[in-house]
């Protein structure tokens, strides 16, 4: 894919240095005029410029320009940081026929003038690394990217909204897709709510037709009750093992009649349904919820006593005339090879319990967000109608938000979708039972298409608005009006005082949160978690749905609280990435792999059992040690502990790096 | 797990009573604390307000006292008084977080040649009864269990915020759990921890009475025949405004205030005197189990 | 046509390197045939004053050993580069300062304080240290002085050419000899030695495990030293991945671990530190408290990674060197 | 609470500034080093970072080179433990750097002045606080100015001579 290398190694370098004023970005702090001339003296600079934005083609033709003119063989870039722009470089010295590798950049933005506050010391800092880069520059050599074909079918983990979504984008676009899911249904909580904001359409009806979609593609294999156990190889060729857990129904036999359900020994549901967030029960056989998907019947293993204690009537047998119940159902895995991974896994909501202040737990009154999107919920265990606990219809409701969010003590961040879904509740609760409804707030956010609209709405269906963070919800009557109910303590930051405000209901928007398991996945999957524990996308703005490692992305709120519209544009884009990636055909290796000069290596064998890809082999004929290429990911391990100096890096080499070091200690 | 007794001013003064039933129970469990040799004003109040500095330096001065008794593990030193605990531990954290403070307090230690490397444990009763102690242990002592006594746990504004981590600060269950264990019923009322009304009696009088009479009401409504506290000035403003309450709102309030540490002598038999029983204004004999 | 001349003058060394000369045995006779010994202090009686009456680059080669402290050392390297076109810097001390180069660890102050007063065989009340000049009837008497630190005879004066090994093996030397003779030489500054580690040449090689990781280091004395295996294997600190070959492995051949007086190898900077990071590189844990218990059976790093190389190495001497016995 | 707030700036030294080499991974620590400039977390502006792919690449030899050519102190970043992204890289480097500050002790420099942390892709703050509090130890202790070794020769002067004068 190259040009020819202009320069062959060995060859007097000529380099040539540009300085990026990035805007102002650079400029503001650094003097880049001056780094510019300080360049310019550094040892084998031929030419040194600066402008606006390098990035720019302009920029780019700049070096172009000069490397055919002025016939440089080295390039350094001074600009941003090498993991935003270096591939830009490198292909613009490539177009202009220099081996790309011959370029190196000098991270003058994110590690100097955004960092710096004083201008002078920001100069020196950017000369000094400058100053490195061209050091280092001189002992680049001639690289070739390998290319290594890509599998063309992607893995989707999690088959909520987003990689429902993904997944069907990429089917139609006529991949093959597996889809994983660790509950017994799709649909994740989208499935849970009842309406959807702003425009309250019905979450079901527009959720069921996509999950029925997936259930019949013919390029889907789903798994539900899996999880992923193990991933290795790298973009392009992973192998993904999956653990897939017992059903105890067989899938292809049962329709999901009931009749199973109806004849269980037990008469009355028994265990807390998911579903319902516990307000109600469910038998040990039983369907997750009216629309699920697959459309089937499972069996809890711990609840049922053929299972658990070996011996049962089994009734759920003899009534299912198709036979489609199997107790010797065992644990299987499958090991597949995908060439890209979409990760969906969503989020699990904040446990309101740790807040005690709001009596969560405490006070059967009070509830959360989603407790309501059920209760509110035609097909949820009140079949919609809005009764608390001790079987009262509140008069009086009052929604506390940034429960958990906005709060330093929990998670500082905000859920953005919790204003709006209050709005929704206080909406919804108004239109069925025309209660008064409060909201506690500490800013509204409704910055989205329609949201501010329906803000005004609500505001216009007569709900109150009080701003301020809610101090405590208490039974602690202090006058005979406040007797028998919740008093919601709160200062009015609006009118300045504190008040009390008696409720029948309180119901608490709880924070989304990261997955209690995050860590352990991304660590599966080799990615980075923020500190909250959302997955860490590779670039905020350039990259927002890849990761530190090539071929895996992020879609919906596994990466950060997103609303489903934005979940599902997200999924989107990451269905695109990742046909990108598989319809290519092939991946480029970055070409820092190790190498082990046969002549020089001593066979100490140091090396071999250091390198985790056991990439290294012993040639016991030679008696020298040598790097599989193909294995080799680039660590440099093996060259950190080469006792001869027989083992080196591309790109990394002993040379490079000491050059570098001499270079930002020598000029400056 | 070696223990200092820092028993601070008030529990020399009108809360002789906390003192006395605290060094009965530590007794009692077998427990050997004594006290912390040439102690001095923890530094709380007035001073707190006056001069914060110099508060600090106070309070510094007994835990570097307390850190010369360090043997291999070091010392736990046990303040019972709410405030005291309450600056102690301040202290402790804030030498820990601000190194200018850290220096300017070193100095004067040093002026009186002392020095505090910040190893001192400040531990309040409640915390070293329950968790070091161990509630079995506490049930194991207990020779006349409290039946039909129903307290109202009242742990004050100081002891569970913001320093303490023994304990929610929201909805604390230390004593409540300590009163199960004598054999009495916790009764389970929201204002643990709502201000008692402090020094706002001797300054604004309606004010803080009223605050205190909130709590004594809420408390009998709720079915408390006897509160207990863990701090002197709330058991001083609790118990002694009582008459003053009737007057002002009206309305018989007549619950007795105790320490829990005296509950506690109680339940283990301990005869009345030595848990300073007959130091309070309201006599707990009404209450069941107490006479 | 007269023979070249040659001479073999000794600074800071334990006259090893001249056994080296000796151990050439019946080649030494075709030695002395094909060269003429100008200077060689150990062996012949040849006074300065002779040297000082050559010509510039009269001798055609010398070889240097020890290393280079003394004042008098400075002068007399001084004059040999004068007087002889290749130096040659023989064995480990003149090559990377060696044994003596340990010195470094230590200020010389404390050095003389330990030597001329504490050492437990010393009787000198009156603390009587050399002087540089001390006036006694019938006139003056000096002494060289001592510099601070300790160092490689290349810190001194240009060295042409390098014999590493303490002492160095006489292949080498007959080597260096013959190439001298037939002005085959490599480039200046070269190592006249394989240029590859010690492993290669190692005859236990075949028995060093390809998955090595290391639990504990010891030393030779705590262990039944295997005869057959590699000795790194057995846990003893062998320097033979990163140690320059030459010597035949005469060390492991004796059952002893190789200490590293070959050097290290023309593409490593420093030699401890490659050693260092290979070493550690191996151990099995991966705990921190773990890493550092195991690291503490390496008894004295600079004694084990650099016992031959203090002077030659990055961090040439001890910074702010404290008193003596301060390790 | 004015007076109980840090001093600014810390005392001592005046006018001298450590320079600082920092070697950081890729994958953790370069990153987060990024995300300090993207949150634009101003810090000191000592260091001079060289990227390497793993922790696992950084090598005593790199170290001490540094050290050597006029580093007062040197800062090495790597992934948290069970997080680097070739598996086990940052190991290597742990492993490598207690025996290397072994040696430092013998050899009389101070442990300040090589510091080793782990700091996450998503730990801007660290980088900057890391790099504050490295800068302020070194400003502390000074600079390092290790005695410097006469610079070895084999210079060329004699070589022509040597030629002729061998084959004689």
């Amino acid at each position: 894919m190259f040009m020819e290398n202009k320069a062959s190694d060995g060859e007097q370098p000529r380099v040539g240095v540009y300085v990026c004023y990035c805007g102002m970005n650079i400029a503001s702090k650094v003097d880049v005029e001056a780094v510019r001339q300080f360049a310019e003296k550094l040892p084998n600079v031929v030419v040194s410029r600066t402008y606006k934005f390098m990035c720019s083609d302009p920029g780019q033709e700049l070096i172009a320009h000069d490397i055919k003119e002025q016939n440089l063989n080295r390039i350094v870039v001074a600009s941003c940081s090498p993991l935003l722009h270096d591939a830009t470089f490198r292909k613009a010295c490539a177009k202009a026929g220099l081996n790309p590798f011959y370029f190196t950049m000098a991270n003058i933005r994110e590690q100097v003038s955004w960092v710096t506050a004083n201008s002078a010391a920001a100069t020196k800092k950017a000369e000094a690394l400058v100053a490195a880069a061209v050091a280092r520059v001189a002992m680049h050599e001639a690289l070739e990217k390998k290319r290594v074909p890509v599998h063309a079918d992607v893995m989707v983990v999690g088959a909520g909204i987003s990689g429902i979504h993904a997944a069907l984008l990429l089917a139609n676009a006529g991949k093959k897709v597996y889809l994983v899911e660790r509950e017994p249904s799709i649909g994740g909580h989208m499935g849970q709510l009842d309406k959807t904001f702003p425009t309250l359409d019905c979450s079901a009806c527009i959720l069921t037709p996509k999950m029925s979609e997936v259930k019949n593609h013919p390029n889907i294999t789903l798994w539900t009750l899996s999880e992923v156990q193990e991933v290795s190889g790298f973009s392009g060729n992973f192998k993904v093992k999956v653990k897939r857990n017992p059903r105890f129904v067989k899938l292809e036999l049962c329709v999901a009649c009931g009749q199973c359900v109806e004849a269980c020994v037990f008469k009355e549901g028994r265990v807390p349904d998911e579903y319902n967030i516990g307000l109600s029960k469910h038998k040990p056989i039983y369907m997750p919820f009216p629309q699920a998907t697959p459309a089937s019947v499972l069996i809890d293993p711990n609840a049922c006593l053929k299972l658990s204690r070996g011996k049962c009537a089994s009734k759920c047998v003899e009534a299912c005339d198709r036979a489609a119940i199997d107790f010797e159902q065992k644990v299987e895995y499958s090991e597949v090879d995908v060439g890209a991974i979409i990760l969906a896994t969503g989020y699990q909501l904040f446990d309101a319990k740790k807040m005690p202040e709001y009596g969560y737990g405490k006070y059967p009154n009070v509830y959360t967000m989603i407790e309501l999107e059920r209760l509110v919920n035609a097909a949820g265990p009140t079949q919609g109608e809005i009764v608390m606990r001790d079987g009262r219809k509140p008069k009086r409701v009052g929604i506390i938000h940034c429960v958990g969010s906005r709060d330093k003590r929990h998670h500082p961040y905000c859920s953005s979708v919790c204003c709006m879904v209050s709005l929704k509740m206080a909406h919804l609760i108004r239109e069925r039972i025309d209660a008064e409804v409060f909201n506690f707030y500490i800013d509204m956010r409704t910055t989205l298409k329609g949201y501010e609209e329906f803000y005004d709405r609500v505001l216009h269906d007569g709900v109150n608005f009080v701003r301020g963070r809610v101090a405590e919800v208490t039974d602690w009557a202090m006058t005979p009006g406040e007797e028998g109910k919740l008093v919601i303590r709160v200062e009015d930051t609006l009118i300045g005082v504190v008040r009390r405000i008696p409720v029948d209901m309180v119901v608490l928007a709880t924070a989304m949160e990261a997955h209690d398991n995050a860590d352990d996945v991304r660590r599966k999957f080799n990615i980075s978690c923020s500190k909250e524990g959302w997955f860490l996308e590779r670039h905020p703005k350039l990259a927002p749905v890849s990761t530190f490692s090539d071929g895996i992305f992020l879609a919906g709120v596994c990466q950060g609280p997103k609303d489903i519209p934005e979940s599902v544009a997200q999924a989107g884009a990451a269905a695109a990435e990742a046909l990108a990636l598989v319809d290519k055909g092939f991946v480029e290796i970055e070409p820092n792999s190790a190498c082990i000069d046969a002549d020089t290596c001593s066979g100490c064998k140091t090396c071999v059992p250091l390198c985790p890809y056991h990439a290294i082999t012993f040639d016991a004929e030679k008696k020298i040690s040598a790097v599989n290429e193909a294995l080799c990911k680039g660590c440099g391990t093996c060259v950190g502990s080469c006792p001869s100096g027989a083992a080196q890096q591309k790109l990394f080499t002993d040379e490079q790096l000491h050059q570098e070091i001499e270079g930002v200690l020598n000029y400056v | 797990m070696r223990y200092l007794y820092y028993p601070g001013c008030s529990l020399k003064g009108t809360g002789k009573a906390y003192d006395e039933s605290l060094v009965a129970v530590f007794d009692k469990l077998g427990m050997d604390v004594k006290e912390l040799p040439g102690w001095n004003c923890c530094g709380a109040t007035a001073y707190m307000s006056v001069d914060e500095t110099k508060a600090f330096a106070l309070a510094a001065r007994n835990l570097a006292l307390a850190e010369q008794e360090n043997g291999s593990d070091p010392i736990h030193l046990i303040a019972p008084c709410a405030a005291c605990y309450l600056v102690l531990n301040k202290v402790q954290k804030y030498m820990g977080e601000y190194g200018h403070l850290r220096e300017v307090i070193a100095n004067s230690l040093k002026a009186v040649g002392l020095n505090y490397h910040g190893t001192v444990k400040v531990r309040h009763p409640l915390d070293v009864f329950v968790n070091d102690i161990g509630l079995d242990k506490i049930k194991a002592a207990v020779s006349h269990p409290l039946k039909g006594l129903k307290v109202a746990s009242y742990y004050g504004c100081q002891v569970v915020r913001p320093y303490a981590d023994f304990d929610n600060q929201y909805n604390p269950q230390t004593m409540d759990q300590l009163m199960k264990a004598l054999g009495a019923e916790a009764v389970d009322w929201p204002l643990k921890t709502r201000c008692c009304g402090g020094t706002l009696t001797g300054t604004v009088e309606e004010a803080g009475l009223r605050m205190s009479y909130i709590l004594l009401k809420e408390a009998s409504k709720r079915g408390a025949n006897i509160m207990a506290t863990a701090c002197p000035l709330c058991q001083f403003n609790l118990e002694c405004y009582q008459g003053k309450m009737r007057g002002t709102f009206g309305d018989s309030i007549d619950l007795p205030v105790a320490f829990f540490t005296q509950i506690m002598g109680r339940a283990f038999g301990l005869e009345a005197k030595r848990i300073g029983l007959q130091r309070l204004f309201v006599p707990v004999k009404a209450a069941p189990a107490m006479a | 046509m007269s023979k070249p001349k040659a001479g073999f003058y000794w600074c800071a060394s334990c006259g090893g390197c001249e056994e080296s000369v000796v151990d050439l045995a019946e080649d030494l006779i075709a030695v002395v045939a094909a060269i003429d010994f100008a200077f060689f202090p150990c062996a012949m009686d040849f006074k300065r004053e002779d040297v000082e009456a050559m010509k510039d680059g009269e001798m055609a080669v010398c070889f240097i050993n020890g290393a280079v402290r003394s004042s008098e050392q400075f002068e007399m390297v001084e004059l040999l580069r004068k007087k002889s076109q290749l130096i040659i810097a023989y064995g480990s001390c003149a090559h990377m300062g060696g044994i003596p180069g340990l010195a470094n660890l230590y200020d010389l102050e404390s050095l003389l304080k330990r030597v001329y007063s504490e050492t437990e065989s010393t009787d000198n009340p009156s603390g009587t240290r050399p002087l540089p000049q001390t006036t006694v009837p019938g006139g003056k008497l000096t002494l060289p002085t001592l510099d601070e630190s300790v160092k490689s005879l290349d810190q001194v004066i240009p060295v042409d050419y390098y014999i590493p090994g303490c002492p160095p093996p006489t292949p080498l030397l007959k080597a260096a000899v013959e190439a001298v003779l037939s002005g085959k030489l490599p480039p200046k500054g070269s190592v006249l030695a394989p240029d590859h580690a010690l492993c290669k040449e190692c005859p236990r090689i075949d028995s060093k495990p390809e998955d090595l990781l290391i639990k504990e280091f010891k030393r030779p004395h705590e262990i039944q030293i295997d005869t057959e295996k590699c000795l790194l294997a057995q846990g003893l600190m062998c320097l033979g991945s990163g140690t320059r070959a030459g010597c035949a492995a005469v060390c492991i051949k004796g059952n002893m671990p190789c200490t590293g007086c070959m050097g290290p190898v023309s593409r490593v900077r420093d030699h401890g530190g490659a050693m260092m990071g290979a070493i550690s590189s191996l151990l099995e844990y991966t705990e921190e408290d773990q890493i550092v218990a195991a690291l503490d059976s390496v008894v004295d790093p600079v004694g084990t990674f650099y016992r031959y190389g203090v002077p030659a190495s990055m961090m040439f001497r001890k910074h702010k060197a404290p008193a003596i016995g301060g390790h | 609470m004015s007076n109980l707030s840090l001093p600014q700036t810390a005392a001592g030294n005046d006018g001298f500034e450590p320079r600082i080499v920092a070697f950081f991974c890729n994958w953790c620590t370069y990153t987060a080093s990024d995300l300090a400039g993207i949150s634009r977390m101003t810090y000191a502006p000592n260091t001079r970072v060289i990227r390497v792919m793993c922790s696992g690449r950084i090598e005593p030899q790199l170290i001490l080179a540094a050290l050597r050519k006029g580093a007062d102190g040197v800062l090495i970043g790597g992934c948290h433990p069970g997080d680097c992204h070739y598996q086990v890289g940052n190991y290597k480097c742990l492993r490598r750097f207690k025996l290397l500050k072994r040696y430092f002790e013998q050899m009389g420099i101070e442990p300040e002045r090589v510091r080793l942390e782990w700091i996450a892709a998503s730990e801007g703050d660290k980088v900057q606080k890391v790099t504050n509090e490295m800068v302020e130890q070194v400003r502390k202790l000074g600079p390092l100015n290790l005695a410097e070794p006469p610079k070895p020769h084999h210079q060329a002067a004699v070589c022509a001579v040597a030629a002729e004068g061998a084959v004689s």
